[in-house]
């Protein structure tokens, strides 16, 4: 078993394992199902952070809430740490839970009005079996740990501020000491000196409590910044795994290609080189996807094979994996510079 | 300030719902104490019928020689309690349809609603009168079967509230750290899903009230010879000919009282829902206080 | 190009909201210009009047709850002197405006074409026919296939980008000297928001609009503006060219934004992050400048009222700017 | 001048168009014009008049011979002799659905003697048949028109009366057309007549101010002082033999005992009740019949006055010194329910708690009558054309109003002296027994005589007011 | 579209069965009886049993309800007990009266609720809007029989603008009906404006401050286009849903005011009925009532799916 993390130091294998995931919805009226997620796989290891980026609609928020628990789950497998996730029912399932905890989007949805800061963080830790005998100390170590101060802990979710908000969430994530954190798009809706603060936060509580994090998000640049490996889903399906660098340096598919094409750059004139935009067109509709390559639509390198067979996802050499029949033939320019 | 300033002022500003609150507190003390304020039973036939008002009679005597303010103060007493009983029956039986039928959702919900379709598919006086005949006459059947057909709109209204706050975050967020079903139901789902339901209750004493008028003019739930607003309203207009200003103590109590919840009601909903408050505030405050005076440590949305 | 009258010339814009707590000022002293052709870019943080500015400009602000002086000047005609009556005429008509919710700013119950024949039948004696036709030929003009049959479509039967692009179309369909985007693009894909950037550098191009492009991502502006204006609690801090602002930023709060964003090669490092202010109120304004709890390099002088530096071509608020040496986007050699 | 159509207001609807179908007192007013009585009455004095019987003799004791107008026809054409006669006479002694079965139960059979002559044999003598005549079992309908309608009939009402039936909206409006071959010459006078029915009284009311109607039937106590105000409007009241008064269950405690009735009695105080209830114009009675009847007792003095103290003695000796909890019923409507708090509040000055339940008429007559859950019921008593069938409804041990069937000491022979007596001197003083013994033993509790009131406009001619207190709009004219 | 909607008419039908089911039971387990009040004023314990038989109410409920429903599926609703009328044929002449009030009403509250609801929300927070709040409140506020004797005071019996009471059917003659058709309308209809004006306010206000209408004021549209076409548009859906709660408390409330204006309609009806015991008219109006309340919410849904392209 080759896993990615050498540290013998580590228990071998990975944390969380995703093995060709399915996620599929019923569409409201009509009698059609959805493919949210279509045979998805992939593996974080333990203390990774894995990126997961891709245009809206094309599954990241899916696959993030089949980990919970929150989604239905079609087919396929997630082992976390040895215990099928995907099987597990009623108060086993509840027990497990802790396991991986979730800091979603919405900072203040995700907040019960009606709760002051420090209810909201005791809330997990009330919900134990084994409630810990000092759960108020241990909420005061968890609000100065992601940045706020005990004064912020009998106010309401909405006398705080955005960011502030979301580290509430982040504290009560961690309330729980979970293996494995999820970021559902956690700094998106954030100003970006806010997102800032949130990043390094994050960084900081996974070098020291050295869990593994789940990222999602659209932003390439914050992906790319804060993740050992980045996972690129396109309608569903992933595009290509590989490590932030490689990818952002040497992407090996099309897509990932006019991502980093498209991403619009903070960069003076003089050290950008412009290029026109990679890619036509929109993700089409996740409830009628193309057959075989489902990028073939919008891309610009699209032969014949594309259409009838759909391409695995494989590893390449540069330790990647792609899911492209050309990957090997097609040379594509990583970010500009 | 314009003098439509000051109208608007007048009955924009808090002080409507501050009247309203004051009327409703001054009508329920005078119920309460309605054997000290009365100075009269209100069933003693001790005058001529329609003596016009006096000092012996402040707002005159009904058709049967009674004594009207005294009948108006008992009369509070029955139809505030009516109207709490029906809006409390309403609320009992529509709260945990409606957050049964939200949160377990599938078959149940299919069942649920049909039933409160059912119930709400009779014009509401005609179920009213049909439940009333089965009970019997007598105020507190009627307001029973008053509380019978309001149940199905605030079972609706829950329903909708909760299929709503179901999807929240928090809730969302509750699930994935293993809280417990009735956990999430008691501490997140019903908190946040009730609001809607307060404010609709709160017009619905107001409703309970106008249906306790309404069923007492077709004769159902009164309890002779005890006055409540609806029954003092319907022995009026029967002599509207003889005694025309006979139907304005009771009217006038009626829409006073109905007004007064709808006020409640109104601003309860100004108050608990961010959107319209501030705009109402916003234009009241911008009419009275001109000069910027910002609040001490005012919570701001935005910081780091 | 300053030879040209420019298309829109603001002049200490002022604006200020009725609120419980009083009277709030949202923007103060705002003054820039754009001219033909030209983009210029408008970005803050969340909260510090981006958008109050552009709503003031097409006076859509509203009335009983809001205070707006000062003057922009379209065409030679003070938009904020013109009657309620007036200005609907020339809204639309010389001013387009598009916004950052492309689905909620269109209206859901009217289909496209019949939106934008609308607006040029507000504006123009024209047939119905005709302004059906019309709305059919600058729908294909920014690229939506198929313009006539989509046409007939409703808003929530196209994509997130096609509504945008119906949304330019609407702006640009009488042709207005200046147009107004406010965030066009943060509600989109990476890559539909570069479709949408390079229709707008077409259009402003071809047909000679000003737009004034308001957004809170720097490498928008850096690959869309020739000028930006850095705009931090209702005050423009900092005017210049794209470039000089990315390579030299002049104004502290220029400098922190720019070191917030992530960049390559510095993978897990942490991230410049602008510290929180010191008050928590954010109506209890300094009287001097107004980034001071924030700022890194704050003096003493800096409690002094901060009057904005005209230096030719650029202009910055702040009087320390000459002293400090502000980091920009890339390394820059020490000189 | 001739001519002319009126609009009468009416707040009792009819029941039912065929006479002997019909279960409402009130069915009366409307039916007047459609049909003829074999027996009319004087208004004023109630004694039996020529109508469709120009003459009525006992032949024997127990032989009624009526002898018919000639020269009559129903509205359909179908003469009027005395096979028809006989045919509704049978029909309202055997139809399943009739309602007069019990008041024509006196009779045997019904002989055709001549096409002008009917014997009518009776089981027993019965002074009462005559008048019983003059309301609804002595309307005649058209045999032709029951042949062809059968069940329907209700709906398509033909008689001999001034008017033809010209449509009903049930409930909201009855229109009559001028009968032109009404055997009465010159009459009627109108073209059309519109019965109006009100459910509400108010609403009736304010129909007669606004002129949508000509005149009003049964105007409310409470109406008659605004309505005389109207100008152009005429309120005629006239003593009727509508009286107020009570019915005790005589099957079980207390009213089982005298004593307590009488105490009852004792309580009630009738001219307040006159002053809260009429508004004063009822007359206090202690008699079933109104003043100036011929079968009233001018001389009999009421033995229990109002007297509380002697209400409370008499309650103490029937058993209650502390006090009495009884139950009262009363029927749906605003005068009953007025009536019945006035009583409960009067009762209650004497320690006699009623508690009061309101239904409708039916099911409180039920409950009262025939289940006999109730104590007490205060209501009325409408009258009848002959006194004797008020005498028997109230009084007779038999009768589904005694409840318990209680019967006072010498009042069977009192009764039968009454209903067979020929000579109405001889009745008058029977009747005047009966009266007494009702007040002795206080069987029904007479109250307050009613007068009857109708509101007209001053345009309209013709009224004539009766004892009976339904009257008949068919001779009316206008200006 | 079509089969959808054929779909979604087939699922009323149990909601009709069970509200014909529910009134049955309510009616036939309140207390009395028809044939007391058949068996008229003197009528003895065996007679009112023998015409119970007749009537066939001596059987089980469950079996009379099976009795009358396969009646009912036939068209049949059966002869009033007490009249003899076909109940067909009562309903057929008095829920025409009802339903034109019911219209007159509703044209009352639809044209005053919307100005007035307009008005309001354009003028939101003014003197204007306090008023109109103010007015709408004290319309809702009044039981509708009592604004009814108010206004035939002043109208028909102080100033003898309009007739008091009566009905005049509009085929019949229309100026007249009209005439006769104003205060009860407005009697009905002022809770009807009212609610209508007070929701349709805060729906309005709503959205005038969206998004859509923001751009439509960028467009350079004229206030009042934007007001009366696009936000009363976006209105609708709310709008008709309150319209079509109207229908159903009109209904109801006509029972009421019909008393007060001598108007023989349904609900008049139905009352006389309920009093009689008379049950298979009473189980015909409500359930006739009933059907047409579920009608009109499900006209309500169609409506929803016409005026927003969104739903389908
Ligand atoms: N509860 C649901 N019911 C039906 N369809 C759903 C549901 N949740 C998601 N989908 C659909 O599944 C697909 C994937 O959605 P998902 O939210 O996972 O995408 P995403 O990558 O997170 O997008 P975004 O960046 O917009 O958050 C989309 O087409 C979406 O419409
Ligand atoms: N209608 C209003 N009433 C009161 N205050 C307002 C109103 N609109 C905006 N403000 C305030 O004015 C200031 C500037 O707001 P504005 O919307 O212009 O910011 P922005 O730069 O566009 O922010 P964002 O990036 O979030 O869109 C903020 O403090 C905001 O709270
Ligand atoms: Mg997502
Ligand atoms: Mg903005």
């Amino acid at each position: 078993m080759t896993g990615l993390l050498q540290d013998g130091a580590m228990p071998a294998g990975p944390l969380l394992s995703v093995d060709a995931l399915c996620v599929q919805f019923d569409l409201p009226g009509a009698k059609a199902t959805l493919k949210a997620v279509d045979g998805v796989s992939f593996e974080i290891g333990r203390g990774e952070i894995f990126g997961l980026i891709g245009e809206s609609g094309s599954g990241k928020s899916s696959v993030a809430r089949a980990i919970m628990r929150l989604a239905p789950i079609a087919a396929g497998a997630i082992t976390l740490a040895g215990t099928r996730l995907d099987q597990l029912q009623g108060r086993e399932l509840r027990r497990h839970r802790r396991r991986v905890q979730m800091v979603f989007q919405d900072s203040s949805d995700s907040l019960d009005p009606r709760m002051t800061v420090r209810q909201a963080i005791a809330e997990p830790l009330r919900m134990q079996d084994a409630p810990p005998a000092d759960a108020g100390g241990l909420v005061a170590s968890l609000i100065q740990r992601v940045g706020l101060d005990e004064s912020h802990l009998d106010r309401k979710p909405h006398t705080l501020s955005g960011g502030q908000k979301q580290r509430v969430n982040i504290a009560r994530a961690l309330a729980l000491s979970p293996e494995l954190l999820v970021c559902d798009e956690a700094v998106s809706a954030l100003d970006v000196s806010v997102q800032a603060g949130i990043i390094n936060l994050l960084l900081s509580l996974q070098q020291e409590l050295g869990i593994s994090v789940l990222f999602i998000s659209h932003d390439l640049g914050v992906v790319a910044h804060l993740a050992d490996r980045v996972g690129v889903m396109y309608l569903g399906r992933l595009a290509e795994v590989a490590s932030a660098e490689a990818l952002t340096s040497r992407p090996r598919h099309p897509y990932t290609e006019a991502l980093l094409a498209a991403e619009p750059e903070p960069r003076p004139s003089t050290h950008r080189a412009a290029r026109p935009p990679l890619i036509a067109g929109e993700v089409p509709s996740a409830a009628n996807p193309p057959s075989g390559c489902r990028f073939r639509t919008r891309c610009r390198y699209v032969r014949e094979r594309c259409a009838a067979e759909q391409p695995p996802l494989r590893p390449v050499d540069g330790g990647g994996l792609v899911a492209c029949h050309f990957a090997e033939e097609l040379v594509l320019e990583g970010r500009r510079a | 300030m314009s003098g439509g300033g000051v109208l608007r002022n007048w009955l924009l500003s808090d002080g409507r719902s501050r009247l309203a609150a004051s009327f409703l507190l001054a009508v329920a003390i005078l119920a309460i104490a309605a054997p000290l304020v009365a100075r009269y039973s209100p069933t003693a036939q001790n005058a001529m019928p329609f003596t016009g008002i006096s000092w012996d009679h402040w707002l005159g005597t009904d058709d049967l020689g009674r004594d009207v303010w005294a009948r108006l103060v008992y009369g509070a007493r029955a139809s505030l309690l009516a109207a709490f009983i029906a809006v409390g029956i309403a609320v009992g039986i529509g709260v945990p349809i409606g957050l049964v039928a939200g949160f377990r959702g599938g078959w149940v919900d299919a069942v649920l609603m049909r039933i409160v379709d059912t119930f709400l598919s009779f014009p509401g006086i005609i179920l009213a009168i049909a439940i009333t005949a089965v009970l019997g006459s007598g105020l507190m059947n009627a307001m029973v079967a008053v509380g019978i057909v309001f149940s199905p709109s605030i079972a609706r209204l829950m329903r909708g509230q909760v299929l709503v706050t179901r999807e929240r975050g928090y809730v969302e967020a509750a699930v994935s750290f293993g809280s417990p079903s009735w956990w999430i139901v008691v501490r997140h789902i019903v908190p946040n899903a009730i609001q809607p339901v307060v404010i609709q209750a709160t017009f619905m004493l107001g409703l309970a009230v106008l249906a306790e008028a309404s069923l007492s003019f077709v004769g159902l739930g009164v309890q002779y010879p005890n006055p409540s607003f609806g029954v003092m309203l319907r022995s009026a207009a029967q002599f509207t000919s003889l005694n025309p200003g006979g139907v304005y103590p009771p009217g006038l109590a009626i829409a006073l009282l109905v007004l007064a919840f709808n006020a409640l009601g109104d601003s309860l909903r100004d108050v608990l829902s961010p959107a319209t408050s501030t705009r109402r505030r916003i234009g009241r405050r911008a009419n009275r206080r001109p000069a910027p005076n910002p609040e001490p440590n005012g919570a701001s949305p935005r910081d780091n | 190009m300053m030879a040209e009258r420019p298309a829109l010339v603001v002049r200490n814009l002022e604006v200020s909201f009725l609120t419980v707590d009083g009277e709030v000022q949202a923007v103060r002293d705002v003054s820039f210009e754009v001219g033909r052709g030209e983009i210029v870019g408008l970005v803050g943080e969340s909260g510090s009047g981006k958008s109050a500015t552009a709503l003031a400009i097409m006076g859509l602000l509203p009335v009983v709850s809001s205070r707006v002086r000062g003057s922009a000047m379209v065409s030679g005609v003070d938009m904020l002197a013109l009657s309620p009556r007036q200005l609907a005429r020339v809204r639309g008509r010389d001013m387009g405006m598009i916004f950052q919710e492309p689905m909620s700013a269109l209206d859901p119950l009217f289909r496209i074409g019949d939106q934008i024949a609308e607006t040029v039948r507000a504006h123009q004696r024209v047939s119905r026919r005709a302004a059906a036709a019309r709305a059919v030929e600058i729908l294909g003009e920014v690229g939506i296939p198929d313009a006539a049959s989509r046409s007939r479509a409703y808003p929530h039967q196209l994509s997130g980008g096609m509504r945008q692009r119906v949304m330019i179309a609407m702006a640009l369909v009488s042709e207005p000297a200046v147009l107004i985007a406010d965030e066009p693009t943060t509600a989109l894909d990476v890559t539909v928001q570069a479709q949408i950037l390079g229709l707008l550098r077409r259009l402003s191009r071809d047909h000679g609009t000003a737009v004034v492009l308001i957004t809170h991502d720097l490498g928008v502006v850096a690959e869309t503006c020739s000028r930006i204006h850095v705009m931090y609690s209702g005050e423009i801090v900092e005017a210049c060219g794209v470039d000089e602002a990315l390579l030299a930023p002049e104004h502290p709060y220029t400098s922190a934004l720019i070191q917030c964003i992530p960049r390559a090669g510095r993978h897990r490092q942490p991230l410049h992050s602008i510290p929180r202010r010191r008050g928590s109120s954010p109506d209890v304004r300094p009287s001097g400048c107004r980034f001071l709890p924030r700022c890194a390099h704050a003096a003493e002088i800096c409690k002094a009222p901060q009057p904005l530096l005209d230096l030719g071509d650029r202009a910055v608020r702040c009087v320390r700017h000459d002293q400090l040496a502000l980091p920009g986007a890339v390394e820059r050699v020490p000189q | 001048e001739a001519g002319g159509e009126i609009k009468v207001g009416v707040t009792l609807a009819p029941t039912s168009f065929d006479p002997i179908v019909g279960t409402s007192g009130g069915d009366a007013m409307s039916l007047y014009p459609l049909y003829d009585r074999l027996i009319n009455f004087d208004p004023e004095t109630l004694a039996p008049a020529p109508g469709l019987a120009t003459a009525w003799t006992y032949t024997e004791p127990q032989v009624l011979t009526l002898t018919l107008r000639e020269g009559v026809t129903f509205q359909d054409g179908t003469p009027f002799d005395a096979a028809a006669v006989k045919f509704n006479l049978d029909r309202a002694i055997s139809l399943p659905k009739s309602t007069v079965k019990t008041d024509l139960g006196g009779i045997n059979s019904v002989e055709v003697v001549s096409p002008r002559e009917v014997k009518i044999n009776l089981n027993k003598p019965d002074a009462a048949l005559v008048l019983t005549l003059a309301d609804r079992a002595g309307m005649m309908v058209s045999p032709a028109a029951v042949e062809k309608w059968g069940d329907a009939y209700g709906q398509h009402p033909v008689g001999t009366g001034p008017f033809n039936f010209v449509e009903y909206a049930p409930g909201d409006r009855m229109v009559v057309a001028k009968n032109a071959n009404y055997w009465q010459k010159d009459q009627p006078s109108l073209d059309r007549i519109t019965f109006r029915y009100f459910t509400d009284q108010q609403t009736a009311t304010n129909a007669l101010k606004a002129r949508e109607t000509d005149l009003q039937l049964n105007v409310p106590a409470a109406d008659v002082a605004p309505l005389k105000a109207v100008s152009d409007l005429d309120v005629v009241s006239r003593a009727s033999l509508l009286t107020e008064g009570c019915y005790f269950n005589f099957s079980r405690e207390p009213f089982s005992n005298v004593v307590a009735r009488q105490a009852i009695a004792s309580a009630i105080d009738r001219q307040a009740l006159s002053n809260l209830l009429t508004f004063g114009l009822a007359v206090p009675t202690s008699q079933v019949f109104p003043n100036g009847y011929w079968a009233t007792d001018a001389n009999l003095a009421n033995p229990f006055p109002f007297d509380a103290a002697k209400a409370k003695a008499l309650l103490a000796e029937a058993g209650h010194p502390n006090g009495l909890e009884i139950k009262g019923i009363a029927f749906q409507g605003t005068s009953e329910v007025r009536k019945a708090q006035i009583i409960q509040e009067q009762l209650k000055a004497v320690g006699v708690n009623m508690t009061l339940d309101v239904t409708d008429i039916p099911t409180a007559a039920k409950s009262f009558f025939t289940d006999k859950t109730y104590d007490m019921i205060c209501s009325s008593w409408s009258g009848r054309p002959d006194p004797s069938q008020t005498a028997e409804s109230l009084f007779s041990p038999k009768s589904f109003f005694n409840a318990g069937g209680y019967l006072a000491p010498g009042m069977d022979v009192a009764l039968s002296e009454a209903s067979s007596a020929q000579d109405p001197s001889k009745r008058a003083a029977a009747f005047g027994k009966v009266s007494a013994l009702n007040q002795q033993y206080v069987i029904w509790l007479p109250l307050l005589s009613q007068p009857n009131n109708t509101a007209i406009y001053k345009n309209i001619h013709g009224l004539v007011p009766n004892f009976y207190g339904k009257i008949d709009v068919s001779f009316l004219s206008r200006d | 579209m079509k089969r959808m909607l054929l779909g979604r008419l087939a699922a009323l039908v149990p909601t009709v069965l069970l509200a014909s089911f529910v009134v049955f039971m309510l009616i036939q387990l309140a207390p009395g009886d028809p044939s007391i009040t058949l068996a008229g004023e003197n009528a003895t314990a065996e007679r009112i049993e023998e015409i119970r038989r007749s009537l066939g109410l001596d059987r089980s409920l469950i079996e009379q309800y099976l009795t009358w429903l396969s009646h009912a599926v036939r068209g049949d609703l059966g002869k009033s007990i007490i009249t003899q009328e076909s109940i067909a044929a009562a309903i057929g002449r008095t829920l025409p009266i009802t339903l034109q009030l019911v219209f007159g009403a509703l044209v009352v509250a639809i044209v005053f609720g919307v100005i007035a609801g307009v008005a309001s929300a354009r003028r939101a927070d003014t003197a204007t809007d306090a008023v109109i709040a103010s007015v709408s409140s004290a319309g809702a506020a009044m039981p509708s029989f009592w604004l009814g004797l108010v206004l035939v005071s002043i109208f028909a019996l102080g100033l003898d603008w309009l007739p008091a009471t009566g009905f005049v059917s509009l085929a019949a003659d229309p100026v007249r009906a009209l005439r006769h058709l104003v205060l009860p309308s407005v009697a009905l209809g002022a809770v009807g404006a009212a609610e209508i004006a007070r929701q349709l306010r805060g729906v309005l206000i709503e959205i005038l401050a969206s998004d859509y209408i923001r751009t439509l004021r960028a467009k350079g549209l004229s206030e009042s286009r934007i007001v009366w076409i696009h936000a009363l548009r976006g209105a609708a859906v709310p709008l008709v849903t309150i319209i079509g709660l109207q229908v159903s408390r009109l209904l109801g409330a006509t029972v009421v005011v019909e008393a007060v204006f001598g108007i023989q309609g349904i609900g008049t009806l139905v009352v006389s009925a309920a009093n009689n015991r008379d049950y298979y008219v009473v189980e015909g109006v409500v359930v006739v009532m009933a059907l047409i309340v579920i009608l009109v919410n499900f006209a309500v849904d169609v409506s929803y799916r016409i005026s927003d392209p969104r739903i389908r």
